[in-house]
C-alpha cells in the first residue's frame, strides 16, 4: 500500500473527500456571511441562528405538518428568509449607517434570543432528522465508505455557490449590491431601490444560512446550539478569503475545509484551531485576506 | 417666464442641530444653465444635496415639473430626471470604470452612449478596466460627470465639477455642458472658479449664508462686477 | 432545632446551556418530588427548594451560592453541573461550613484531592463509567477498543481509566484519536476509528460530541459493520434526542435506568407526569441526596452541619436510585452501576423505553476505593 | 474600527454651565461615597464582582473607545492573568500583591506579542487576528496543565497582603479591590487625558495624517494595546482572588464578547459607561439565574432593545441629552 | 509672474532631490524616469494634465508608496526606503488632495496635535492635558494667520471644504517642515481664501523648501519659482513659468487653447 507520510494514500484520499465534504458547509454558509457582509458592512452574528433556524424548520415542517425533505428544502429556506427580511426591515435597516459594530451586536442580541427560546421549548439535546429514503444508503468508493448523502451535499452546495456567484459577480444586480456598500446613499439617488435590495440581500443570507441548516439536518443533531459553535470557524473562512469577496469566501471555505481534515489525520488536536492560525497568517501575510482586495 | 422645471421655495435644511438653509428660493427653467456663487461654507453643496434628496433634514418646497419631489424616496428623484455629481465625485472602488460608468440605470432616453463618452473622455477609455479609485481625482472627476450623462437625466446637478481638473479638461468640459446645452439639457451648477462659470452660465445666484443674497442674469455680469468682487474676492 | 424553622435547599445547575439536558430544570421538580416524598416537613420544620441556573459560569455559581448561604439561609446546594462549578462551590460550601451534594458533575477530584468532610458526590463519576462501560464491555466481548477522546481532562480521564480496566481484563486499546472539544463533524475521526479494525470505539467525550459522534456513526455504517459502540458518559434524555434509529445498538453505563423494576417504574412515571420526560441518572440521583439529606437530618435531630454530615455518611442510602448505597469517607456515595445497550427501534414499544441492562456492576467495583482517592480525610 | 459614527454625540459646549463643574465634582463625591457605602448596603462578593468586570471593560474601552480599535480578544488578557495569579498565588504561595503584579505583567506581554502580530491590520481584520489569537490562547488553557483543564484552578488562598490586611476577611477584600479598580480608573483617565490619550485620538480620526505629521503610528497602537491589555489583566487577576479561582470561563471567546456588551451598553468612550455597562450585565445575569425568564432569551432581547434604541450606550445617552450637556458632560467622539 | 527671486548664478541649495525616479502599478507605469530637484526658499510647482503621475510622485517622495526605480535623497540623506513617519520627522511634510484633517477635533486641536511632537508631548500619558496648553500661542498664532479665528473651537468636520483644506495647510506649517509637500492647496477654494493661501505659501516659502501640485495656472504663475510639467508620469518641461507655458507640448497637453 502506498504511505504518505506514514498514513496509507487510501485513508489519505478518503479524508480528502470528507474534508471536501465538510467544506461544503463552510462554503455554504461563509457564502451567506460573505453576501451578507460585503453588502450590508453587517457581520450577521446571527447567520448560525439562521442556519439553526433552517434546520429546526425542517424538522418541525416533518414533525408537526408531515412535510419531507424535499420540500423542507426549498420551504425552510424561504421560510427563513422571509424572517429574515422582517427583521431587516423592522430592525437591522436602522443600524446602516452606523458603524459596523452596532450590527455585530444587534444580530449577537438576536442570535441569543433565537437559540434561547428554542431552547427553552426544545431542550439542549436536539432531535434528530433523518435521511431521506433517496439518499439513504452508502456506496464503498474502494478507498472509503462514503455514505450517498455526503455526496450529494458536496454536489448541491457547489451548484448553490456557483450560482449566487454568477448572480453576484456577474449581473447589474451585483454592480449595484457592491456599489451600494459603498455609499449607498449616492446608488440611491442614481435611481435604484435600494432599502429593497439591502432586504433582499439580508433575506438572501439568511436564506442561505438556511439551506446549508436543512442539508446539515440528516447528518448532525438538531439542536439549538447547533449553530453557535460553527459560527466562529464560518467567520474566521470568510476573513481568510477576504471580507466581501463572494469567490473567496466559496474557494476558502472547501480549502479550509479539506485542510482541516487533513489536520485530523495529522495532529487531530490542532484541528480546532488550525483554521485561526491560518487566518492570523494570512492576515499577517495578506491583511486583505487571499482574495479580498488591498484598498 | 416659462414654467420653471425645477422651483425651489423657502428651502431650510440642517445637519443635525445646525440650521444651514434659511429659506432658499430659486428656480430654473428648462434648458437654462444656472450657477450658484458663494464663498466657502454658504451652503452651495448643501442646497444641491437638500434639492436631490441626500440630505433629508429639510423643510420647504421643492418642484421639479410642477410636481412635488419634497416626499418621494430618494430613489424616485433620480427616476424623475435629477442627475446629482457629488462634490467627492463618489467613485465606487469596488467597481472597474466601466462598471462605475455603467452603474446608474438609465432613467430616460437621450442619454450619451458609451462610445459617445469614451470619446468625450479617452483618459477614462484607457483606464477601464482598472479599479474606479485608482484613478487620479481629475479622472474621478470625469468618471462622475460621464456617469450621470449616461442616464438621460434632464436635469443635471454638479457640484463644483472643475474642481482639481487640468486647464485642457475644464475645457473640455465647458464644451460638453454647452453641446449638452443645445440639447436642452438644464444645469445647476456650483462653482467657485468664475472664469468657467461665466462662458456657460445664463444666470446667476450668489449665495449667503444658507439664503440666495442675489440673483442676475449672465447680461448683468459686467454691472455685478464690483459687487461680486467684495461678496467672492475674484 | 432546625435553625432559622426552615429547611431549604438549593438546585444550582445549568438550565440553559449545553448541559441543560442533564440535569435542568427538571432536577428541581426531581428534588421537589422528594420533599413531597419525604413528607413536606422535617423536624417540623417545612421544606424550601429554591433553584437557580448557573450559566456553567464558576463565577455566577459562586455568587449565588454565596448569596443564598448568606442572606436566604439556604442550608445545602445540590446537582452542580460541570466540574468548575462543582470544586468552586463545594470549596465555598466548606468555608461557609454548608453541606453540598453533587449530583450533575463527574470528575473524581470532588472526593479526591479537594474532597472536604462535607462535600458529597451521588449519582456517577468518571471512575463508574469507565468500569462499568470499559470493564463489563470486555467481559461481553469487546476485548479491542479504539477511543475518540475529546482534548481536555474530562476526555483523557475517562480514556485513561476505561483503557486501564479494558486491559485489566485482558482486551487491547489499539488506539485513541483526540478531537477538540465541541467539534461538529465526526467524519475524519471516525474513519480512522473504522480502519483501526477495534471491535469497541470508545466515545469519550459528552454531550453535543457524543450526539454528533453517534449519529455520524451510524450514517458511516460503524455499527451496521460489525463494531460496537461505546458512549463513557451519555444519559437517557441524550439517547432520547438523538433517536434509537441513531442509537441503536449503542453501549453506555448510568446508575439508574427507570424501567429496571418496578419501583423505579413507578417512580419514572411519576416524574414523567410532572415534567414530560422520563429521569436520567442525574435527575433521580438529585432526588435521592435531597431525600438523604432530609433523612440525616431527621436522623440527627437536627439540620446543624456536622451532625447531618456525620449522619449522612452513617445512613445507609435505600431509596428507588440506590437499592444498597453507602457513603464512603470521602463523601462518595456508592451504589450500583449498570451497563446498558440500547434498543433497536422495533424492539421498544412502550416510550422512552430504551434500555437492555447488559450487566450490573457493584458500588465497590465501580468506584474508586476511599484509601486510594487521594483525599486527605481517608488516608489520615 | 469605532470611527467617527460611533457614539456621535452632538457637540455640546466645552464647559458646560457655569456651577456644572462644580455639579460634576459633587457627583464624583457621591460616587465615591457610593462605592465605600456599597458593600454594606449590597452582597459584598456581588459588588466585587461589578468593579471587577467594570475595570475589564474600561480597559477594553481604553482601546476601542479611544484609539478606535476593536479587539475580540481581550479575554485572554482578563483570563490568562487569572490563571497566572492564582497559580502563583496557589502553587508558589506569592502574596496576593505579588501574584496580581505577576498576571498584570504577563497581560502585558501577552498583550505586546498579540498586539505585534495584530497591529498592522485595521478594523475588522483587527478583530480578528485579536480573535483567532486569543482562540490558540484558550486552546492552550484548555490542554495546559497548570489550568487543570475545566476544573480550573481552585481555592486559591486570598492571603495577606503586604502580610499585613488579612484579605480573607470580605471588607479587607473589599476595600482591596476597591483600590485595584480605583488605580485602573485613574490610570485610564489619566491616560485617556494625556497627550498621549490626544495623539492615540488623532490616529482614530486619520491614520495618515497622523503619519504624515511624524508620528510612527504603529507604536503608538502597540503602546495602547499593551496599556489595555494590562489593565484588563489587572481586572483579571483581582477577580481571581475574589473568587479564589480562575477556570476557563475568563478565557473562552464569550467572555471577550460579554466586554464588548457592556462597553456597548454603558457607552462607548466615555469613562462611566463601561462602569455601568459593567453593573447592567453582571446584575442583570444574576438576577435572571434566580428568574424564571430564561437567561439567553432576556439578554438577547435586552441587547437588541439597546442597539435600537440607546445607541449611544446608557452613559452616552445622558451625555446627549439636554441635563447631560448642561452639565458640561461630552462623549469623547 | 514668477519673481526672479534667485539669481541663477549662485542657486540655492537643493534640500530635496530625486533621481531616475519610478513607479509601476500592475502592468501600468505611473511614473517614470522623473528627476526633481527641490530647493531653499523656492516654491517648485509639479503641474500636468490629470492623472500624469503628481500625487504618485507625492506619495513616492513622502514615502506613503515605496518606487519601483529611483533614489531620494532628502537633505543628503538618502530616503528611498524610510517609513513615511521618519520621513515627516525629518522635516518633510506633505498634505493631501482630498483633504485630511482630525475630523472630531476642534481646529484648535487639530493644530495642537501636529505642534506636540514637535514640542516633545507626545508619549506623556501620564501627564495631565492642560499640559499642552502651553502650545496654544503657537497654535492660535497659526489659527489668525490663516483667518480661522471664529473657527477656533469648531470641529473640523463641521467646517466647509474650503475651511477644511485651510486647516490642513494650517497643520502642516505647524511643524515649521524643512520641505513642504502641497497637494492642490488651493482646490475647491474661494477666490478670496485662493490669494490668502497664496500669501501664506509665498511667505513660508521664504525659508524652507515648497513643491506643490496645481491647476490654478494663476497661482502657479503668481507664486512659483519653478514649473516641472509632468505628463504620462514623465516630465515633459522644466524651468520658469514663462518658459514653461511657452512649450508647445504643455499647452496641448495641459493648458488648452485659453491658458
Ligand atoms: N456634515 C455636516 N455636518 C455639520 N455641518 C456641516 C456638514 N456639512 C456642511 N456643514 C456646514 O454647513 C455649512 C454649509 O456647507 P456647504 O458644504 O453647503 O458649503 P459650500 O457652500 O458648499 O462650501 P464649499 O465651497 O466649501 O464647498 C457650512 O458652514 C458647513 O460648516
Ligand atoms: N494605487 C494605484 N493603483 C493603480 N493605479 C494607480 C494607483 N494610484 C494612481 N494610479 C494611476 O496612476 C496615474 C497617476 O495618478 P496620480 O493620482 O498620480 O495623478 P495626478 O497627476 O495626481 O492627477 P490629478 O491631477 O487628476 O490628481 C493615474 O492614471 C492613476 O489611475
Ligand atoms: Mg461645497
Ligand atoms: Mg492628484
Amino acid at each position: 500500500m502506498t504511505m504518505i507520510f506514514g498514513i496509507p494514500l487510501q485513508a489519505l484520499l478518503g479524508q480528502l473527500l470528507v474534508g471536501l465534504i465538510n467544506g461544503s458547509f463552510y462554503a455554504l454558509l461563509s457564502l451567506g456571511l460573505a453576501v451578507i457582509f460585503g453588502l450590508l458592512r453587517v457581520i450577521n452574528f446571527a447567520h448560525g441562528a439562521q442556519y439553526m433556524l433552517g434546520a429546526f424548520t425542517a424538522l418541525l415542517l416533518s414533525t408537526v405538518a408531515g412535510i419531507g425533505y424535499w420540500p423542507a428544502l426549498i420551504l425552510a429556506p424561504v421560510l427563513v428568509a422571509l424572517f429574515g427580511a422582517v427583521i431587516e426591515r423592522g430592525m437591522l435597516s436602522r443600524l446602516y449607517n452606523l458603524d459596523p459594530l452596532y450590527g455585530l451586536l444587534f444580530t449577537f442580541g438576536l442570535a441569543l434570543a433565537i437559540e434561547g427560546t428554542f431552547r427553552y421549548f426544545y431542550g439542549a439535546s436536539g432531535q434528530p432528522y433523518s435521511v431521506p429514503p433517496a439518499l439513504g444508503g452508502a456506496v464503498n468508493l474502494g478507498f472509503m465508505f462514503l455514505p450517498i448523502y455526503r455526496g450529494w451535499v458536496v454536489v448541491v452546495s457547489l451548484v448553490v455557490c456557483l450560482g449566487i456567484w454568477l448572480l453576484i459577480e456577474k449581473t447589474k444586480l451585483g454592480a449595484y449590491l457592491r456599489a451600494a456598500t459603498e455609499n449607498p446613499t449616492l446608488v440611491q439617488s442614481f435611481g435604484v431601490n435600494v432599502p429593497l435590495l439591502l432586504t433582499l440581500t439580508y433575506a438572501l443570507g439568511a436564506g442561505l444560512a438556511a439551506f446549508a441548516g436543512v442539508l446539515a439536518a440528516p447528518i448532525y443533531q438538531v439542536s439549538p446550539l447547533m449553530g453557535s459553535n460553527l459560527i466562529i470557524i464560518v467567520f474566521a473562512v470568510v476573513v481568510v478569503g477576504g471580507m466581501g469577496s463572494i469567490m473567496g469566501a466559496i474557494v476558502t471555505g472547501y480549502l479550509l475545509g479539506i485542510a482541516e481534515g487533513l489536520t485530523k489525520v495529522f495532529y487531530p488536536e490542532a484541528s480546532n484551531i488550525v483554521i485561526f492560525v491560518i487566518m492570523a497568517i494570512v492576515l499577517v501575510l495578506r491583511p486583505a485576506g487571499l482574495f479580498g482586495k488591498e484598498t | 417666464m416659462t414654467n420653471p422645471l425645477l422651483d425651489v421655495k423657502d428651502l431650510h435644511a440642517w445637519y443635525g442641530e445646525s440650521h444651514v438653509l434659511h429659506g432658499v428660493d430659486m428656480h430654473v427653467a428648462p434648458g437654462e444653465t444656472v450657477c450658484i456663487l458663494g464663498r466657502n461654507g454658504m451652503g452651495k453643496t448643501t442646497t444641491l444635496r437638500s434639492i436631490m434628496g441626500i440630505l433629508r433634514q429639510r423643510q420647504g418646497q421643492i418642484l421639479l415639473n410642477g410636481r412635488d419631489i419634497m416626499n418621494i424616496p430618494l430613489h424616485h428623484t433620480a427616476r424623475a430626471g435629477l442627475g446629482f455629481v457629488p462634490e467627492e465625485r463618489g467613485i465606487f472602488a469596488s467597481l472597474s470604470v466601466h462598471e462605475n460608468l455603467m452603474l446608474p440605470p438609465k432613467v430616460a432616453d437621450g442619454g450619451m452612449s458609451v462610445d459617445e463618452i469614451y470619446d468625450l473622455f479617452p483618459n477614462l477609455l484607457e483606464r477601464r478596466n482598472s479599479p474606479g479609485t485608482k484613478l487620479s481625482g481629475g479622472e474621478q472627476q470625469m468618471l462622475a460627470m460621464a456617469r450621470i450623462l449616461r442616464t438621460g437625466a434632464n436635469c443635471l446637478l454638479l457640484d463644483e465639477p472643475t474642481e482639481g481638473l487640468a486647464p485642457v479638461i475644464i475645457q473640455r468640459i465647458g464644451e460638453v455642458l454647452s453641446r449638452l446645452k443645445e440639447r436642452g439639457m438644464t444645469v445647476v451648477l456650483v462653482e467657485q472658479n468664475f472664469r468657467f462659470a461665466s462662458k456657460i452660465a445664463d444666470r446667476f445666484y450668489l449665495m449667503n449664508h444658507g439664503r440666495m443674497a442675489a440673483e442676475f442674469p449672465v447680461s448683468d455680469l459686467p454691472r455685478q462686477a464690483e459687487m461680486l468682487q467684495a461678496a467672492l474676492g475674484v | 432545632q432546625v435553625s432559622d424553622n426552615k429547611v431549604k435547599i438549593g438546585i444550582l445547575n445549568d438550565q440553559s446551556g449545553v448541559y441543560a439536558d442533564f440535569g435542568g430544570k427538571w432536577s428541581f421538580e426531581a428534588a421537589k418530588m422528594a420533599v413531597e416524598d419525604f413528607g413536606g416537613k422535617v423536624l417540623d420544620a417545612p421544606i424550601e427548594v429554591v433553584t437557580a441556573d448557573h450559566q456553567n459560569k464558576p463565577d455566577i455559581a459562586s455568587n449565588i451560592a454565596r448569596q443564598w448561604y448568606d442572606t436566604e439561609q439556604v442550608d445545602s446546594i445540590m446537582e452542580l453541573t460541570t466540574s468548575s462549578v462543582a470544586l468552586a462551590v463545594q470549596a465555598l460550601s466548606k468555608e461557609k461550613n454548608k453541606i453540598t451534594i453533587t449530583t450533575g458533575a463527574a470528575t473524581t477530584e470532588l472526593t479526591g484531592a479537594q474532597c472536604t468532610p462535607i462535600g458529597f458526590h451521588w449519582a456517577y463519576d468518571t471512575h463508574a463509567l469507565a468500569v462499568g462501560t470499559g470493564g463489563a464491555l470486555v467481559e461481553q466481548g469487546g476485548d479491542s477498543w479504539f477511543f475518540l477522546t475529546a482534548d481536555y481532562a474530562f476526555g483523557y480521564s475517562l480514556e485513561e481509566q476505561t483503557g486501564n480496566f479494558v486491559k485489566a481484563k485482558g482486551g487491547q486499546v489499539l488506539g485513541s484519536v483526540r478531537h477538540p472539544l465541541a467539534t461538529t463533524d465526526y467524519s475524519s475521526f471516525l474513519l480512522q476509528a473504522q480502519a483501526s479494525g477495534a471491535k469497541v470505539i470508545g466515545l469519550a467525550n459528552a454531550g453535543a460530541d457524543t450526539q454528533n459522534a453517534i449519529k455520524q456513526a451510524t450514517e458511516f455504517g460503524i455499527v451496521a459493520g460489525g463494531q460496537r459502540l461505546a458512549a463513557l458518559l451519555f444519559t437517557l434524555s441524550e439517547v432520547n434526542g438523538i433517536g434509537l434509529e441513531a442509537a441503536q445498538g449503542l453501549n453506555l453505563t448510568e446508575s439508574f435506568y427507570w424501567n429496571r423494576n418496578a419501583e423505579s417504574a413507578e417512580f419514572g412515571k411519576r416524574f414523567m407526569e410532572r415534567t414530560g420526560r422520563m429521569p436520567n441518572m442525574i435527575q433521580a440521583g438529585t432526588y435521592s441526596a435531597v431525600l438523604s439529606y432530609l433523612k440525616a437530618i431527621e436522623a440527627a435531630g437536627t439540620d446543624e452541619t456536622e451532625a447531618v454530615a456525620a449522619k449522612l455518611h452513617e445512613l445507609p442510602v435505600k431509596d428507588v436510585f440506590a437499592e444498597n448505597g453507602k457513603v464512603a469517607p470521602n463523601g462518595r456515595m456508592i451504589s450500583d452501576v449498570y451497563l446498558m445497550q440500547v434498543k433497536k427501534p422495533g424492539e421498544s414499544d412502550i416510550p422512552w423505553d430504551y434500555y437492555n441492562v447488559l450487566a450490573t456492576i457493584p458500588g465497590d467495583e465501580a468506584y474508586l476505593d476511599p484509601a486510594k482517592s487521594g483525599c486527605p480525610l481517608v488516608t489520615q | 474600527m469605532a470611527n467617527a459614527q460611533l457614539a456621535t454625540s452632538a457637540r455640546p459646549a466645552r464647559a458646560g454651565q457655569p456651577g456644572a463643574a462644580k455639579i460634576r465634582l459633587a457627583f464624583l463625591i457621591i460616587g465615591l461615597a457610593a462605592l465605600i457605602a456599597a458593600p454594606y448596603l449590597f452582597y459584598p462578593i456581588f459588588v466585587m464582582k461589578i468593579l471587577c468586570f467594570a475595570l475589564f471593560a474600561s480597559a477594553f474601552n481604553l482601546l476601542l473607545g479611544y484609539t478606535g480599535l476593536l479587539s475580540f480578544g481581550h479575554a485572554a488578557f482578563f483570563g490568562g492573568a487569572a490563571y497566572i495569579t492564582a497559580h502563583a498565588c496557589k502553587v508558589w504561595g506569592f502574596p496576593p500583591e505579588l501574584g496580581v503584579l505577576l498576571g498584570v505583567v504577563f497581560a502585558a506581554f501577552l498583550g505586546l506579542i498579540m498586539g505585534a502580530v495584530a497591529i498592522r491590520r485595521q478594523g475588522i481584520y483587527f478583530a480578528m487576528i485579536t480573535l483567532a489569537l486569543s482562540q490558540m490562547f484558550f486552546f492552550f488553557c484548555l490542554q495546559a496543565n497548570f489550568t487543570h483543564g475545566e476544573d480550573g484552578i481552585q481555592s486559591v488562598p486570598r492571603g495577606m497582603l503586604f502580610g499585613i490586611f488579612d484579605l480573607s476577611q470580605t471588607m479587607t477584600m473589599y476595600f482591596f479591590v476597591l483600590g485595584a479598580f480605583l488605580i485602573g480608573i485613574f490610570a485610564i483617565w489619566r491616560i485617556v487625558n494625556s497627550p498621549f490619550g490626544m495623539i492615540l485620538k488623532a490616529i482614530r480620526e486619520n491614520e495618515n495624517r497622523a503619519i504624515s505629521l511624524g508620528y510612527s503610528v504603529a507604536r503608538y497602537k502597540l503602546a495602547a494595546f499593551v496599556m489595555s491589555a494590562a489593565l484588563a489583566g489587572l481586572a483579571g487577576s483581582v477577580k481571581a482572588l475574589v473568587f479564589q479561582f480562575a477556570t476557563l470561563t475568563d478565557v473562552a471567546w464569550q467572555m471577550s464578547g460579554e466586554v464588548i456588551l457592556m462597553t456597548l451598553l454603558g457607552g462607548i468612550a466615555t469613562l462611566l459607561g463601561p462602569i455601568v455597562g459593567a453593573g447592567l450585565v453582571v446584575t442583570l445575569q444574576n438576577y435572571l439565574a434566580t428568574s424564571d425568564f430564561p437567561v439567553t432569551i432576556v439578554t438577547g432581547v435586552v441587547f437588541m432593545l439597546c442597539v435600537l434604541l440607546f445607541r449611544r450606550g446608557l452613559v452616552g445617552e445622558f451625555y446627549a441629552s439636554r441635563l447631560g450637556r448642561w452639565l458640561g458632560f461630552r462623549a469623547e467622539n | 509672474m514668477a519673481m526672479p527671486a534667485v539669481d541663477t548664478q549662485d542657486q540655492p541649495r537643493v534640500v530635496l532631490s530625486a533621481r531616475g525616479l519610478g513607479r509601476d502599478f500592475g502592468g501600468f507605469t505611473a511614473v517614470n524616469d522623473v528627476d526633481l530637484d527641490v530647493r531653499h526658499g523656492l516654491i517648485h510647482a509639479l503641474i500636468g494634465p490629470n492623472g500624469a503621475g503628481k500625487t504618485t510622485v507625492f506619495n513616492l517622495l513622502t514615502k506613503f508608496l515605496q518606487p519601483t526605480r529611483g533614489t531620494i535623497t532628502l537633505l543628503g540623506t538618502d530616503i528611498t526606503r524610510m517609513r513615511p513617519d521618519r520621513v515627516a520627522r525629518m522635516g518633510l511634510v506633505r498634505s493631501f488632495q482630498i483633504s485630511a484633517v482630525f475630523p472630531h477635533l476642534t481646529v484648535l486641536e487639530n493644530l495642537r496635535v501636529a505642534l506636540q511632537r514637535p514640542a516633545g508631548l507626545a508619549v506623556q500619558f501620564w501627564l495631565p492635558l492642560s499640559t499642552l496648553n502651553r502650545l496654544n500661542a503657537r497654535a492660535e498664532a497659526l489659527i489668525d494667520d490663516l483667518g480661522l479665528t471664529a473657527f477656533r473651537d469648531t470641529r473640523a468636520a463641521d467646517l466647509s471644504y474650503g475651511r477644511k483644506r485651510v486647516l490642513e495647510i494650517a497643520t502642516t506649517l505647524a511643524l515649521d517642515p524643512e520641505v513642504l509637500l502641497l497637494d492642490e492647496p488651493m482646490a475647491g477654494m474661494g477666490g478670496e481664501d485662493v490669494q490668502m493661501v497664496a500669501d501664506i505659501i509665498r511667505n513660508v516659502a521664504r525659508d524652507r523648501a515648497v513643491l506643490m501640485v496645481e491647476h490654478n495656472l494663476a497661482v502657479v504663475e503668481d507664486i512659483c519659482d519653478e514649473v516641472t510639467v509632468l505628463q504620462r508620469g514623465k516630465i515633459i518641461a522644466h524651468g520658469d513659468y514663462a518658459t514653461v507655458s511657452e512649450n508647445p507640448q504643455v499647452r496641448t497637453a495641459y493648458m488648452g487653447t485659453e491658458a
